[in-house]
């Protein structure tokens, strides 16, 4: 009986997605910090851009998402890819 | 509120790899972990349950159904901030490869702490 | 050792940050200023964005720092790379054809998309910073794409500064008119419209012009910059 | 004109960032404008000074920015002490250009302006703001300046120190942004004097921890020990007009920046005996540390470090005497650590060490002269500026009855004697290799009005007497600058 009221409701839904979500960005941001490939790493850091600017559209901020979307995802990988290129891959 | 610890937990993982990481490129990426940290949680000081985006973009919305702008104004500020560092930040990085041909702080002997 | 040490001191600022915001509810409204801002913004500087307002009027003076903030990155990362122009690295791969086309094809809509994100900063989310940002994404797309491409360094530092002046010379308009700095002296317009809310829109453009350009120089100088085995 | 455009305090930050901004389209008119258009912002700012600061010390100037009142908009704050910073940072900066001029031949010269006017609008831009988030956006002009400038020149380890800098830097910003991300979560409110008036939302223990991370991050600018292990190689990094800057300038506009926010919002004993207890550890192991430097720039950054917790150790009493000795000392140290930097570099060049001082007597007569006149300032020898304002500094003390305190600064001049005298007689009594090349005029013009200053400061001590009183009560009198601030 007591599995039947949980119902999925969308406040439920909306709650469980953002656990997820958070629990995602400490593992991305432990995932850039621990790889030792640095592309990788980079990669890491990109995926918590990214689901930063998921997690800024949920707290209501478009503004910030829009943002965080252009200059983290996008150009600050593309800075640190070309940093990447100038130098070594590989952390010894 | 769990909001607030991962954004806590985020940053602290930037400063560890700040603190403990041997390569300057992981140095980097632990300092724009730090500013990750710091704009979750200042969005999230901001929001309000039932809040709506600052926009006026529909005539119904009232004043009193929106998240707080100040921080996300803070935020949009501070990440430009984090980009122009980092920037600058990968550009001395790339230097002390030219000369150094490495990224290792142990084997450039002026980066010792 | 120091791996113990450095645990310690992150437990010790992690408590105490947590100590620190474990006093601040989440999700309720402890609004002070922020309210004042919500309830003027429509009729006081006629943007429907509360966000754009606060970044370009009510707090434009931090703005104008931001701004300042990349045009120093920019002209700082060209000082600690000076000199350091290697030869274009053409020995990797050469970008395929697709690349080429899809690269010319996308340019010019994404510098739309850019123009129309600043053009409608005080309407919809975005503005300067995003539509400039995307301008530059455009830019290195088409690095990447074509081989011979170089940025226009003369050009972008042109527009970089003719909208950094068009920035400071709308604030000091406002001292020119016995307000105060960076105060709109021009018709606030019917709030909604394309052409409303006064100056904001016309620093928004300067904005988004200067980020695009700034951006794109940043990137077009690390990429021209020699790797480290020559 | 004066109808036109009215003059405030926000020209200070204006007129820079539109010269640096005009920098890069003159500049490809004529080579020449690049190094002429900063002397005349600098020019320009010391002529706003000049007609604003007398108005300053009868009323504080107060303005709104965008015509919005505070808390809704930011306002800049034109009291007695930060007229006082602002017209030394301008009067710093103008010097230094001055000097440049024929020191400074590394290209790219129309980045290298740029970043030095910026480093002297931020520094003025936060002794300014009356905002905290302001403070914060103009922190990060001031610090991303000085990260490049560290690394402006081509040789090995300038990258590394600027790497340093940047590094320790960035960890200073993150600190300050959670704490203002705190202080706001709990008021509401950035507008300083609001913050003031709203502090008793924030918890005790919420204070302290937000005073914590504002001491750790202002620290690390101000160069308190143990934040400051990136000061020395950036010192000796960068070029020496910039290193001359980061001692007059930057340190000052992080301490200002330190007292200000301390005095308005954590006004509780313990954190002012904090400060005062970590300048005195700063000023010990900075002239010890100093000690033993072979390379001169290393050695003038430590004995900086030194002198700044010297002002900090005196402000940590904030006794009206006490915040009127520690202005003393930083404006001694400012013209006179500022002087040392240019002259040492003139002398030696950049990479200069103690045998490059061997001999230079009679080789460089003046230059000697000047850096002679200098280490005698520093040390605290009447009759020059060092002399009063060490002396105020120990008044300061004994009215407090901190007479550990006295005999701790006491010991450190001996220390700090030490070094300096052993300087000196180089100069004099050691024989050294022929130096060549002679030091262009506007240089020697520009140390002169350094020393002039010394000098004057020296002999009517008195006439900066009111300057320095009513800053100091500037800085303590919070009621009058919350009041004056949020008035509507």
């Amino acid at each position: 009986m007591i599995l039947l009221q949980w119902t999925l409701t969308p406040e439920l839904l909306y709650q469980a997605g953002t656990g997820i979500l958070l629990f995602l960005l400490v593992v991305a941001a432990i995932f850039s910090v621990v790889q030792k490939d640095l592309l990788m790493a980079i990669v890491g850091t990109s995926l918590v851009s990214l689901i930063l600017s998921v997690l800024f559209l949920l707290l209501h901020a478009p503004d910030v998402a829009l943002t965080e979307a252009a200059i983290g995802v996008a150009l600050t990988t593309a800075i640190f890819l070309i940093a990447l290129r100038k130098t070594g891959r590989y952390e010894e | 509120m769990i909001y607030y610890i991962a954004s806590i937990a985020v940053m602290l993982i930037g400063l560890y790899a700040v603190l403990v990481k041997k390569n300057l490129i992981k140095i980097v990426i632990g300092l724009s972990l730090m500013d990750a940290g710091t704009h979750l949680l200042l969005v999230a000081i901001g929001f309000i349950k039932g809040g709506t985006a600052p926009i006026f973009s529909e005539p119904g919305l009232t004043a009193d159904a929106m998240v707080d702008p100040v921080p996300q104004a803070l935020v949009l500020t501070a990440i430009v901030i984090g980009l122009a560092v980092t920037a600058v930040a990968l550009a001395l990085v790339i230097r002390i490869y030219a000369q150094h041909k490495t990224l290792d702080i142990r084997k450039i002997s002026s980066l010792k702490w | 050792m120091k791996k113990l040490l450095a645990a310690f001191l992150l437990g010790f600022i992690g408590y105490y940050l947590y100590t620190a915001f474990a006093g601040v509810p989440f999700g309720e409204n402890k609004m002070e200023v922020g309210k004042d801002y919500l309830e003027t913004t429509v009729p006081k500087t006629g943007a429907v964005n509360t966000v754009t307002s606060i970044v370009v009027n009510y707090r434009g003076f931090d703005t104008l720092g931001e701004v300042t903030v990349l045009f120093l990155a920019a002209t700082g990362l060209g000082a600690i790379l000076f000199g350091m122009k290697g030869k274009p690295e053409d020995k990797h791969r050469e970008p395929s054809s697709i690349l080429t086309t899809g690269a010319k094809a996308l340019f010019p809509i994404i510098v739309l998309l850019g123009a129309y994100i600043f053009i409608h900063g005080h309407l919809t989310p975005g503005g300067g910073f995003q539509g400039g940002t995307i301008i530059a994404t455009g830019v290195l797309i088409l690095i990447l794409g074509i081989k011979s491409f170089h940025a226009n360094h003369a050009l972008l530092s042109v527009m970089e500064s003719l909208a950094g002046i068009t920035f400071v010379v709308a604030g000091i308009l406002g001292l020119a008119f016995g307000k105060n700095f960076l105060e709109n002296i021009l018709p606030l317009g019917t709030p909604g419209q394309v052409l409303s809310a006064g100056i904001i829109p016309i620093i928004y453009i300067a904005v988004g012009f200067k980020v695009g350009a700034e951006l794109a120089g940043v990137l077009d100088t690390l990429m021209s910059t020699t790797r480290g085995e020559e | 004109m004066p109808e036109l455009f009215p003059l405030s305090p926000v020209h200070y930050v204006a007129a820079p960032l539109l010269a640096a901004f005009l920098l890069p389209l003159v500049a490809k008119l004529s080579r020449s404008f690049i190094k002429i258009l900063p002397g005349l912002t600098f020019l320009y700012v010391l002529y706003v000074s000049a007609v604003l600061y007398p108005q300053a010390l009868q009323a504080p100037i107060i303005e709104q920015i965008a015509g919005w009142a505070p808390p809704l908009g930011i306002n800049l704050y034109y009291g007695p002490m930060a007229g006082l910073f602002a017209s030394l940072f301008s009067a710093l900066g103008f010097i230094v250009w001055l000097y440049s001029l024929t020191q400074m031949k590394q290209e790219p010269l129309d980045r290298f302006y740029i970043l030095l006017m910026m480093l002297v609008a931020g520094a003025t831009g936060m002794v300014l703001t009356g905002d905290i988030f302001n403070l914060f956006v103009f922190m990060e002009i001031t610090a991303i300046s000085a990260y490049s400038l560290t690394a402006f020149l081509r040789e090995d380890d300038k990258a590394e120190a600027g790497f340093k800098y940047i590094l320790i830097g960035s960890l200073a910003s993150a600190f300050v942004l959670l704490g203002i991300a705190i202080l706001y979560s709990y008021t509401g409110t950035l507008n300083l004097a609001d913050l003031a008036l709203n502090m008793d939302k924030v918890p005790l223990s919420v204070r302290v921890i937000v005073f914590g991370l504002f001491l750790v991050g202002f620290g690390i600018e101000a160069e308190i020990f143990p934040l400051n292990g990136w000061a020395p190689d950036a010192y000796s990094a960068a070029p020496a007009p910039v290193s001359a800057l980061f001692a007059g300038i930057t340190v000052k506009a992080a301490l200002y920046a330190l007292a200000r926010v301390t005095i308005l919002l954590f006004p509780f004993a313990g954190s002012m005996a904090l400060i005062s207890i970590l300048g005195l550890v700063t000023l010990v192991i900075s002239e010890l540390a100093a000690l033993h430097q072979k390379n001169l720039f290393r050695m003038l950054a430590y004995s900086s470090m030194g002198q700044v917790g010297l002002a900090i150790a005196a402000l940590g009493l904030f006794t009206a005497e006490g915040v009127y000795a520690a202005l003393f000392a930083m404006i001694n140290h400012a013209i006179v650590k500022g002087m040392l930097f240019l002259t040492v570099f003139a002398m030696a060049g950049g990479s200069a060490t103690l045998d490059g001082l061997n001999g230079m007597g009679r080789k460089k007569p003046i230059l000697s002269l000047l850096f002679t006149l200098g280490a005698f300032a520093i040390i605290g020898l009447p009759p020059f500026s060092g002399f009063w304002s060490k002396l105020s500094v120990l008044t300061a003390m004994g009215q407090t009855g901190n007479y550990a305190m006295i005999a701790i600064v006491l010991a450190t001049t001996i220390v700090e004697a030490a070094y300096f005298l052993r300087a000196t007689g180089r100069l004099y009594l050691s024989e050294g290799n022929p130096a060549e090349g002679k030091t262009p005029l506007s240089a020697i013009a520009a140390l002169a009005v350094l020393a002039a200053g010394i000098l004057w400061i020296g002999f009517f001590p008195g006439s900066i007497d009111e300057t320095l009183t009513a800053g100091a009560q500037d800085l303590l009198d919070t009621a009058k600058y919350t009041e004056g601030v949020l008035k509507d």
